[in-house]
C-alpha cells in the first residue's frame, strides 16, 4: 500500500538526530511491547509479512505521529483481535474476560535461545528458474496495490540494473495476504541516483533496492 | 500551532497511556497463556545485553586483518558470520558491504526497520525515523552531513535499501596507522554508525 | 516539495466523507483566519505561490493532523514573521509591542469589492512561442525540488499527451522563491490512468494535470 | 493508541488554542494597522452570504437552455460566466468541462485546495481533505461510490488535477423530462456535488 511507511524521496521531516549513548530502549513499556511481539508470533500463527502490513496499514497521520514501538504494538493489538485472540473488553479491563483460544504453541523460557538463532530464513528450494541475470536491465513495475507490497514508489517506473541474483525467496505481496509464500527470485537491483531523483540529483550515489521478479520487466 | 511544544505535551500523555496500554495486554496475553513472561524477559535480556553491535564490531575486525576470513564473509556473510556464533532471526541472510576508498556503502530501510540484528542489535530510533529513512536513498551526503561526516566528492555513494529479507553490514575502510593491532584493539575502532554506513570507523 | 500536500496516489486515508448542509465555515476562527488570510496578501506583498509554499513547507505529520483553516493561519504566522512583520512576543501578548513596520497598501472596506472581482490573473504576455502542441507526446520530468513545484509525484516520469496549450503563465517554482515571475507556457497534459497507475488500474479512467513547459520533455 | 477517540480529544483542546492564537494575531495586525477589521467582515459576509453553488448553478442552467451561451461558455468560459456577473478571485482563468453520456468529469486539487470561487464559493472540508485529494486521481469510481454515486462500466471518467491556476467547472448532464423548464427551475437541480463531478444534477 502506498501508505506514511513509504517514506523513500519524502521531504520536510528534518535532520536525522543521532542521540548520544542510545539505550536499547526508552522505557519499560517498549521492552514490553516488543518482547510481546516476539512471543506472540507462535501462538498468533501470523507471519513477518502480515505485521508489517498490520503496522504499515493505518492513516497515514497516525502512523507519522507515533513512535516505532507504539506502531509494533498498535499492530499486534490488530492482529490479536483480528484473530479472536484478544477482545476489545479484556483489552480495557486488562485481564482475560473469555476463555483462552486453543494455539498450536507458545515460546518457553527454553525455546528463546533456539527461536532467535534458528531466525526464520525466507529462502526456497528453487521451482523454476531465474529469469534475469546480473547485468540485465530492468524496469521496476508501476503497480499501486492496496494490499502489502515491498516495491517502493521511488523506483517504480524506473529503469535499473540487475546486479545480483540473491535466489528463490518468500514473495510478500503474497504471504501478507495469507495467500501462501508463493517464492519468486529475488534480485538486487541497482539505480542511478540521477535516474530515480532526475538530473539534479548527485551524479556519485546510486540506489539499490532488493526486488522480486513479478516487480519487473525487462527494459 | 506550536508544532514543537504541542507535540512533546502530546507525546507525554500518550506515553503513560501507551505504558498503562502494554501492562493490561500482557496480563491478559499471560493469564490466556499465550505468553511465559519468563520467556518475554529472556527475549528482552537477549537484545539489551547480549546482541549488540560489539558483535559486528569482532565480524569487522577479523576481516581487516584475516584475508582468508575476509574473502569468505565478501563471498557468503552468513555463514561467516556464524563462524563467529552470531545468526539468527533479522541476520538470515546476511551480505557484507566492503568500502573501499572510492565507494562508500549506507544501509537504510526506506519500508520499515529492516536491520541486521545478530551484528548489530536493535536499531537505534534515528534509523527507524521518518528524517533517515526518507533522505537517505536521495540525499546521503546530507545524511552523513547530519553524522558529522563528509566524504570526498570523487567517493561514490551506494544506498542499499533493505526491502527483502537480505540484511547488509558495511565493512568500513580499516584505518590507517593500525599495522599489527590486535582483534580486539582493532574493534575498539569499529562504531555502530561505521557499520550502518553513516560514520567510519574511529581513527587510532 | 516532496511534503504531505503531495497526496496523489496515497492510501490509507479512508473514505471521503461528505458533511449535509455543510456551513461555509465551522467557527468563528475560521472566519477570522481566512479574512486575514485575504486580507494580509496586500500589506505583506507575498504572491499565492509563497503562501503554499509556507502551507505545505512543515512536517508531514503536523501537517496531516492539522485542519485545513490551521494549515492556513500557520502558513500566515510563518509569513508575518518571516517578514518581520510581527514579532513572536506579539503573538503571544496578543498585542502590538514594537513599531508596525511600513506597508505599501491596506485593504480597506471600499477596495473588497474591487479586489476580490479583479482576482491575480497569472497570464501573462508571451516572449516565446509553445515548444508543444495540441497531440504531442510528452514526458512529465523527475524533478524532486526542496522548494515549491506543482508538479505532483504521480506524473514524474510519465507520458502522457498535449491536450491544450492554456497559454503562457506566471512561474510557480520561481515565483514562490520571490524569484520572478518568469512565465512558462502552460499545457493540459493528459495521462491514461494505466500509465500513471499500472495495469491493473481502471481503463476507463484518463487524469489530466496543467503543467508548465520546464515539466516537460518530448517523449 | 485508541486513535480515534485521542484524536477528538486532541482537536478539541487544539481548536481552542487555534482560537485563541486567531484572535490574538487579529488584534495584533489591526493594532499595528495591516489590517482594518471591517475589511475583514466584508471578505466573509462576501463569502458566507453572496458566492456560492448558486452562482454556478446559473451557469450551468443557462448552459443546458441557451444553446449560443453554450457554445461561448465551453469556447472561453471565463468571459462567458463574466457575462452573468460572476469573475474574480480563484477563477481568473476558468474552463467549463462538459459531461457527456460517455464521459464524466471530475475536478481535484491534489496540492492544496485550487476551487472555482465565484461559481461555487468556497470549496467544502472533504475537497480539501486527504481522502479526496488521495483517491481522485487514482479511484475515482470509488470516491463516486462514497458521494452514493455509481456510473456506467463503459462511461469514460476524466478527473482534472488544478495543478496551476486554471479552475474547472464541470457541466453536468441534463436531466430528462425537464423540456421546456425555466431556466430558474433548472438551477434548482444543479448542485455543487455535480459541478464538481462527485455528483449528479438532480432528477426532477
Amino acid at each position: 500500500m502506498n501508505g506514511a511507511q513509504d517514506l523513500g524521496g519524502m521531504h520536510g521531516f528534518g535532520p536525522v538526530v543521532p542521540e548520544p549513548n542510545e539505550p536499547v530502549f526508552h522505557s519499560e513499556w517498549e521492552r514490553r511491547a516488543f518482547a510481546l511481539t516476539l512471543a506472540m508470533a507462535m501462538p498468533g500463527a501470523w507471519n513477518i509479512d502480515m505485521s508489517r502490513f498490520a503496522r504499515e496499514n493505518r492513516p497515514p497521520a497516525e502512523y507519522l505521529a507515533m513512535s516505532y514501538y507504539q506502531v509494533w504494538f498498535a499492530a499486534l493489538e490488530t492482529m490479536l483481535k483480528q484473530r479472536e485472540l484478544v477482545a476489545d473488553d479484556e483489552i480495557v479491563a486488562g485481564r482475560s474476560l473469555h476463555a483462552p483460544k486453543p494455539v498450536t504453541r507458545t515460546l518457553t523460557p527454553g525455546d528463546v535461545a533456539q527461536v532467535l538463532y534458528r531466525g526464520a530464513p525466507t529462502e526456497r528450494a528453487t521451482k523454476s528458474a531465474a529469469t534475469f541475470k546480473a547485468g540485465d536491465t530492468v524496469r521496476a513495475k508501476t503497480i499501486n496495490p492496496l494490499t502489502h507490497t515491498r516495491l517502493p514508489r521511488y523506483v517504480r517506473g524506473r529503469t535499473g540494473t540487475i546486479e545480483r541474483v540473491i535466489g528463490y525467496h518468500v514473495f510478500p505481496d503474497s504471504n501478507a495476504l495469507g495467500a501462501g509464500e508463493n517464492p519468486q527470485w529475488l534480485y538486487t537491483v541497482r539505480f542511478e541516483g540521477r535516474e530515480l531523483w532526475g538530473g539534479d540529483a548527485d551524479a556519485s550515489v546510486t540506489v539499490s533496492v532488493d526486488a522480486w521478479e513479478p516487480y519487473l520487466e525487462r527494459a | 500551532m506550536t508544532g514543537h511544544d504541542h507535540h512533546h505535551d502530546h507525546d507525554h500523555s500518550e506515553l503513560s497511556e501507551t505504558q498503562l496500554r502494554v501492562r493490561a495486554l500482557e496480563s491478559v496475553l499471560t493469564e490466556k497463556g499465550y505468553v511465559d513472561p519468563a520467556a518475554l524477559d529472556l527475549l528482552i535480556e537477549t537484545y539489551e545485553k547480549k546482541v549488540g553491535p560489539r558483535n559486528g564490531a569482532r565480524v569487522v575486525a577479523k576481516a581487516w586483518t584475516d584475508p582468508a576470513y575476509r574473502a569468505r564473509l565478501f563471498k557468503e556473510a552468513t555463514s561467516a558470520i556464524a563462524e563467529l556464533g552470531y545468526a539468527g532471526r533479522q541476520g538470515e541472510h546476511i551480505v557484507a558491504l566492503e568500502n573501499t576508498p572510492t565507494q562508500h556503502n549506507m544501509v537504510v530501510c526506506t519500508l520499515c526497520s529492516c536491520y541486521p540484528w545478530p551484528v548489530l542489535g536493535l536499531p537505534p530510533v534515528w534509523y527507524k525515523s521518518a528524517p533517515y529513512r526518507s533522505r537517505a536513498v536521495v540525499d546521503p551526503r546530507g545524511v552523513l552531513k547530519d553524522f558529522g561526516v563528509t566524504l570526498p566528492a570523487a567517493t561514490n555513494i551506494r544506498v542499499w535499501d533493505s526491502t527483502a529479507e537480505i540484511r547488509y553490514l558495511v565493512i568500513p575502510l580499516r584505518p590507517g596507522g593500525t599495522e599489527g593491532w590486535s582483534e580486539d584493539k582493532l574493534a575498539e575502532l569499529v562504531t555502530r554508525d561505521s557499520m550502518i554506513g553513516t560514520g567510519l570507523a574511529k581513527q587510532p
